[in-house]
């Protein structure tokens, strides 16, 4: 019988240089549905949660959902699952664009790397032919050059590339995984295990058909949920019309907007980086990823004049030419937390970024981590190479290149802010939570958000249960943000409902008009499965705990699941907010009863026996 | 009293950035809407002074506040 | 009479019409057997849906040796009729726009047929960047126009110009 | 009274030229000669023999169509000698035809050497009676010999091989399909014919052929013996105009024509294998015999005939052939030694593409392996536009170049 799956994984050993296809574990796939869930199971069967993340025995694994590929609408997404090098904790990055639809029309739900080469290779996948190839040509240069170069060698403008920049190679610990150029696997370092294994790039060209398991069912399913997003406001204007980044100001007024290192929750000229003056003066166009109906991406292009403004020396990049972004997290981290208002300075970061294969959250923050050292005397120009104070637009620019190729300072960037905060001895200007720096809401203004950071299996990060479309937006349903109680309830359903959307291959985002009632039906009539919505969220649970439990076997306990004493201590100075604080407390012992955990965050036999997880 | 207008997003095609409005004492936010007709259903976020008003539009406005009205938003 | 076209400012490269037109011709999933494909200029962002224009004096039809393609008489489509292909893929290099191509795997070569009348591409393009129109009343450009400048070249004939 | 269209050959040439005719003058009166019993496509023929198609397929279709158009048909009349001042044409019957139009779209003939014309394993297979004759002695033929590894012998050795055949090819030049590959992509394509079990025997010339009652042996330059059960001879073609011969029809390598695929005679055209016609964006004349073109060319002839003017873009040579599910294609001066040269190859994968360049229009190229949207390279050369995008990074991008200098008048990458 057709359905969604390929059921076939790669399985390569870059020790060896062998590529092996296996058939995915029926099991495992019910169990988990694709994925997140499957990716994760697979790395707890194969590897120690203790292994070095960037030793050749942690394994790197790329996959797919049941939706990636089909044409359900957003089915677009891969995600990548390893042992994170920022973190230490499981790390599970997910990513958009052509590459996952691509693998699987290859003929692969999933790809498995193990092991180490010595020399810099690329994985070559054309259908049925997979080849380790040599990178030599490639090592070194940036993610877009690296593109353009596979595209060519291989002879195949249709195919795809996920590859690492120079900031993978250099194993910066925050660096990411670039597919078409502008779409990044993008948190917790995985950029930098492809980096440890020597492994450039993969590309992927795919010919053959994915079928659906009851057409007739399946595109009744999926017309219902495109005609919702249509609809919906959220889906059907606004992120096509501004993309993410029209939170900007949403955050600012709310005065949730950290900036300067999170010593202030306003920023003064955040209009000048918002989502309006974009739309304004920079967007050319939107761009979707594959199968998407709401297109949120975006295209900007720099005015003539700012081209030649903070240049750097990198690859063959053309300033004139139009690059992907800038999304809301990346103008946030990259400029009201280090307090700069360049809207081009940011531009052109956001692209190096991207480029050199670097989470720009992470850089973001690390880089107002080292502005806050700066200005309280614990780092000097000299150790700086130059002036690192707010503002400083710059740097912000110079920077990301110095962090990606880890020359003078940025060695030290390189490192992440958990780490430069503890070099410097200020670990407490480090604003994240298990090493991983903060996203863009403050948790001091927005409380569930707080508790979702410091409960998440990766460390600080808002895409594992984005409460803020509660919180702030008031979807599903409207919740007051400066209100602890029900958030913990409020987290735990966000956190497993996330879980299912990630297994099957939707991107987050439809979650703005869709929900599992929608979703649950469209893995179902693809996949061949007969989930009902509390199996799927019963799934979700078993995915957040499995998660949880290697967290909990390599070492990094519930005593973690906390936040930075600025954010549970102190209170916002100015603004809407002033005097607000993240009352974690309030919430974490609830939420740990309701996910069947004891006060160290141990999950209950009964828990782990009634998800199947003994 | 005066009542200082921001508007975001979509909402500026219509309203422009900012405005001024000047309303009666003890006007509520749906006063205001009235006055500077702004439609309810193109709206999703009141905020008076950074504040939600979640979605209470008897919500009492005093001299010198400031309102910020966004369309749906989304994002992450 | 009706045709293809496109707003190339609307198109996002979702692909959903590539994925639609797979479905209609081979019942799965796969942009890479698609009709119509949403080509990608990243560094201009441009994104341009690009098919079959249906001209009138059809290369494709005309250099058939077994005669396998034919007009439709309802849309003025140019359809294969796969019984009869052969496979020989003179069509795929007369056709200087390059829009029917051999399918390796069924031994026959595949074009735009307009789904009799209610092309599938159409269907589920989100942002309308492709409408199946009249000449009169669209004011949106056939494909056709898009793309020819070709008038020193190849000067093309279409049915309902 | 309408004009009296007279047509020589129902090949590629003279069915689009009667189908232009008739579009543009409906009622016109048109009578269509050709030597065989029924009008068919030779491009079928190789189906024909594979019994892919069957023999009422392979006529059937042209001959309805020629007959639904109304036009009469003069089957079995091989032309003899045609009197240009009287515009008549007599033909091996005796009979005399006269016309107000005529366009000659006779095409090729084998080129057979006569010592083995007569030999009975040994064919040319280019009209459907020497099929028929092969046919019934394929069940017992196992090992087929190949004489000429071009265009009409490749698609011959496909046939053959798709039917179960031991195929061996005997080429005269060093590589294979010489017109349509360069060394490098002729010796890829070689390999995976003899991956294919395919006997190849190149740079060898045949000095002789022994035919036995079952068996044929083929003595070479070098020396070899080849023996086999039946042999095919696709060693070259000629234009078909001997009739031609003091017809006051300007002559050289073929007949020679103007842009409108008219002769030196006002009333007489040409199209096809037969015609020489000026070259693509080029000076002089050439002979492009390939099937696609004769198309062409019968469209732009009847158009003409039927006073329509229409200029011919130009001749370009281009074709494409496969053996088993290897494919190669060429298309215009892909091997101009004055051009820039851009390649890529991957052998693993079987694919190589070429493209000639000069002053940064594309003239030529020749590929290999199954490219989609392939069709455009004929576009590319066709406009003759200056080279838009990145295409030089990448030639196998050559649809991402044809959109970008359409759409985006070419300067889209200038900022």
């Amino acid at each position: 019988m057709s359905n969604s799956y390929t059921d076939k994984l790669l399985r390569v050993n870059l020790s060896e240089g062998t590529v092996k296809t296996e058939k995915i574990n029926r099991d495992w796939q019910k169990e988990f549905i694709g994925g997140r869930g499957l990716a994760t199971k697979y790395l707890i069967s194969e590897t120690d949660s203790k292994t070095d993340p960037l030793g050749k025995e942690n394994k790197l694994i790329f996959v797919t959902g049941p939706l990636t590929g089909t044409s359900a609408p957003t089915g677009a997404r891969y995600m990548v699952v390893t042992k994170s090098p920022l973190t230490g904790t499981i790390a599970c990055s997910n990513s958009g664009g052509y590459f996952g639809s691509e693998l699987k029309f290859a003929g692969y739900d999933m790809i498995i790397f193990e092991g180490a080469s010595d020399k810099p290779v690329y994985l070559s996948i054309y259908n049925d032919d997979v080849v380790i190839k040599d990178a030599a040509a490639i090592w070194g240069k940036g993610v877009w050059e690296t593109e353009d170069i596979l595209k060519s060698v291989e002879g195949d403008s249709d195919s795809r590339v996920a590859a690492i920049g120079p900031a993978g190679e250099n194993k910066v610990l925050f660096s990411c995984i670039v597919n078409e150029k502008h779409r990044a696997a993008g948190r917790s370092g995985v950029g930098a295990v492809m980096g440890s294994k020597k492994l450039k790039a993969i590309v992927v060209r795919g010919t053959k058909g994915i079928g659906v398991s009851n057409p007739e069912r399946f595109f009744e399913d999926i017309n219902k949920s495109k005609e919702i997003l249509r609809e919906a406001p959220v889906t059907g204007q606004a992120l096509p019309a501004y993309g993410t980044a029209v939170l900007v100001n949403v955050m600012n007024e709310y005065g949730g907007l950290p900036s300067y290192n999170f010593r202030s929750s306003q920023f003064a000229n955040a209009e000048k980086i918002s989502g309006e003056t974009i739309a304004d003066t920079r967007l050319v166009a939107n761009k979707a990823c594959f199968a998407c109906t709401i297109a949120c991406g975006r295209v900007t292009k720099l005015p003539d004049n700012a081209s030649e403004k903070y240049i750097v020396s990198t690859s063959s990049r053309n300033w004139k030419d139009a690059g992907g972004g800038p999304e809301y997290e990346n103008i946030w981290a990259m400029a009201p937390l280090c307090g700069i208002d360049d809207i081009d300075a940011l531009i052109k970061a956001n692209w190096l970024c991207n480029d050199l294969g670097m989470d720009p959250i992470s850089y973001g923050a690390t880089l107002a981590c080292a502005m806050e050292l700066y200005e309280n005397g614990a780092i000097d120009e000299k150790t700086a190479g130059m002036n690192l104070n707010f503002g400083n637009a710059e740097a912000l620019v110079k920077m990301v290149y110095d962090t990606g190729h880890r020359s003078g300072f940025g060695d030290y960037l390189a490192e992440g802010s958990y780490r430069l905060s503890k070099r410097f001895s200020h670990p407490e200007f480090f604003m994240g939570v298990k090493k991983q720096e903060f996203p863009a809401y403050d948790p001091r203004a927005v409380q569930g958000i707080g508790l979702a950071y410091a409960t998440n299996n990766r460390g600080a990060d808002h895409l594992r249960a984005y409460t803020i479309a509660s919180e702030i937006m008031g979807i599903p349903e409207k919740t007051d943000p400066a209100e602890t109680e029900g958030k913990a309830a409020l987290t735990k359903l966000f956190q497993d409902a996330t879980g299912v959307v990630d297994s099957s291959g939707l991107c987050i985002f439809c979650t703005f008009a869709i929900g599992l009632p929608e979703i649950v039906p469209m893995i179902n009539s693809a996949a061949g499965s007969d989930y009902s919505v509390d199996d799927a969220l019963k799934i979700g649970e078993r995915i957040w705990n499995m998660e949880h439990l290697y967290n909990l076997s390599a070492g990094i306990l519930g005593a973690e699941d906390t936040l930075p004493k600025r954010i549970l201590e102190g209170k916002i100075a100015e603004g809407p907010t002033k005097g607000m604080v993240n009352k974690l407390d309030k919430m974490l012992p609830e939420y740990y009863q309701l996910r069947g955990w004891d006060d160290n965050a141990v999950p209950s036999k009964e828990k782990i026996e009634e998800l199947g997880l003994g | 009293m005066l009542i200082k207008v921001k508007f975001f997003a979509s909402l500026r095609d219509d309203f422009g950035k900012e405005a001024v409005c000047e309303v009666d004492q003890n006007s509520r936010v749906e006063d205001l809407f009235h006055k500077m007709k702004i439609p309810k259903d193109l709206t999703k976020i009141v905020l008076v002074n950074g504040k939600s008003i979640e979605g209470n539009m008897d919500y009492l406005l005093s001299d010198g506040d400031t309102i910020s009205i966004f369309p749906p938003i989304g994002g992450g | 009479m009706k045709s293809l076209r496109v707003d190339i400012s609307k198109c996002t490269a979702c692909k959903q019409c590539e994925l639609a037109c797979s479905w209609h011709l081979t019942g799965q999933f796969n942009p890479a057997k698609s009709a119509i494909k949403a080509f990608v200029f990243d560094a201009i962002a441009r994104y341009v849906p690009y098919a079959c224009f249906q001209c009138d004096e059809a290369w494709c039809m005309n250099s058939c040796p077994i005669s396998a393609i034919s007009v439709d008489v309802k849309t003025k489509a140019k359809i294969v009729d796969k019984n009869s292909c052969v496979g020989c893929k003179v069509c795929t290099i007369a056709c200087p726009f390059g829009t029917i191509s051999f399918d390796s795997v069924t031994g026959k070569v595949y074009k735009c047929d307009l789904c009799d009348g209610d092309p599938s591409c159409v269907t589920v393009c989100p942002t309308d960047a492709i409408l199946y129109k009249d000449v009169d009343t669209a004011s949106t450009p056939k494909m056709s126009e898009w793309a020819l400048r070709l008038t020193d070249a190849y000067s093309i004939k279409e049915a309902n110009l | 009274m309408a004009e009296k269209y007279l047509i020589l050959g129902t090949g590629a040439s003279g069915l689009s030229a009667v189908r232009t005719i008739k579009k543009i003058k409906p009622s016109s009166d048109i009578y269509a000669a050709f030597s065989d019993d029924h009008p068919y496509s030779r491009m079928l023929i190789p189906y024909y023999l594979t019994s892919e198609i069957t023999g009422e397929k392979l006529y059937d279709r042209n001959e309805k169509f020629l007959n639904d158009l109304g036009v009469k048909l003069l089957p079995g009349r091989k032309a003899t000698k045609l009197f240009a001042d009287t515009k008549r044409v007599e033909f091996d019957n005796g009979e005399i035809i006269g016309y107000d139009k005529l366009l000659i779209a006779t095409g090729s003939v084998p080129v057979v050497p006569e010592r083995w014309s007569s030999f009975e394993r040994v064919v040319s297979l280019w009209d459907y009676h020497d099929v028929e004759r092969f046919k019934g002695r394929l069940g017992s033929a196992d090992e087929i010999v190949i004489i000429g590894s071009g265009f009409i012998g490749m698609i011959f050795a496909n046939a053959l091989y798709k039917i179960g055949k031991k195929i061996t090819i005997i080429e005269k030049l060093d590589t294979v399909l010489p017109k349509m590959l360069p060394e490098t992509a002729a010796l890829m394509f070689r390999e995976q014919l003899m991956n294919n079990g395919v006997t190849l025997v190149t740079g060898d010339a045949i000095t002789e052929i022994d035919e036995k009652s079952d068996k044929i042996t083929i003595s070479t330059e070098n020396g070899k013996e080849i023996t086999g059960d039946m042999a095919v001879i696709a060693v070259g073609i000629k234009p078909n105009i001997d009739f031609l011969k003091s017809s006051g029809i300007t002559i050289k390598d073929a007949i020679i024509v103007d842009k409108q695929l008219k002769t030196n005679d006002e009333s007489i055209y040409a199209a096809g294998d037969i015609a020489e016609c000026p070259a693509l964006r080029e000076n002089g004349n050439a002979i492009y015999p390939t099937w696609p073109a004769a198309v062409e060319h019968g469209e732009v002839a009847g158009s003409n005939m039927a006073g329509e003017k229409r200029d011919y873009l130009g001749g370009l040579l281009y074709n494409s052939v496969t053996f088993g599910t290897i494919s190669a294609a060429s298309f215009g001066r892909w091997n101009d030694t004055d051009a820039e040269i851009v390649r890529w190859k991957d052998p693993a994968k079987g694919r190589f593409i070429q493209f000639c360049i000069k002053n940064d229009i594309i003239i030529g190229a020749s590929l290999l392996g199954d490219n989609d949207r392939i069709g455009i390279i004929k576009g590319l050369i066709g406009q003759g536009k200056k080279i838009a995008g990145d295409f030089l990074k990448n030639p196998s991008a050559f649809a991402n170049e044809f959109l970008l200098s359409n759409y985006f008048a070419g300067n889209a990458y200038k900022g």
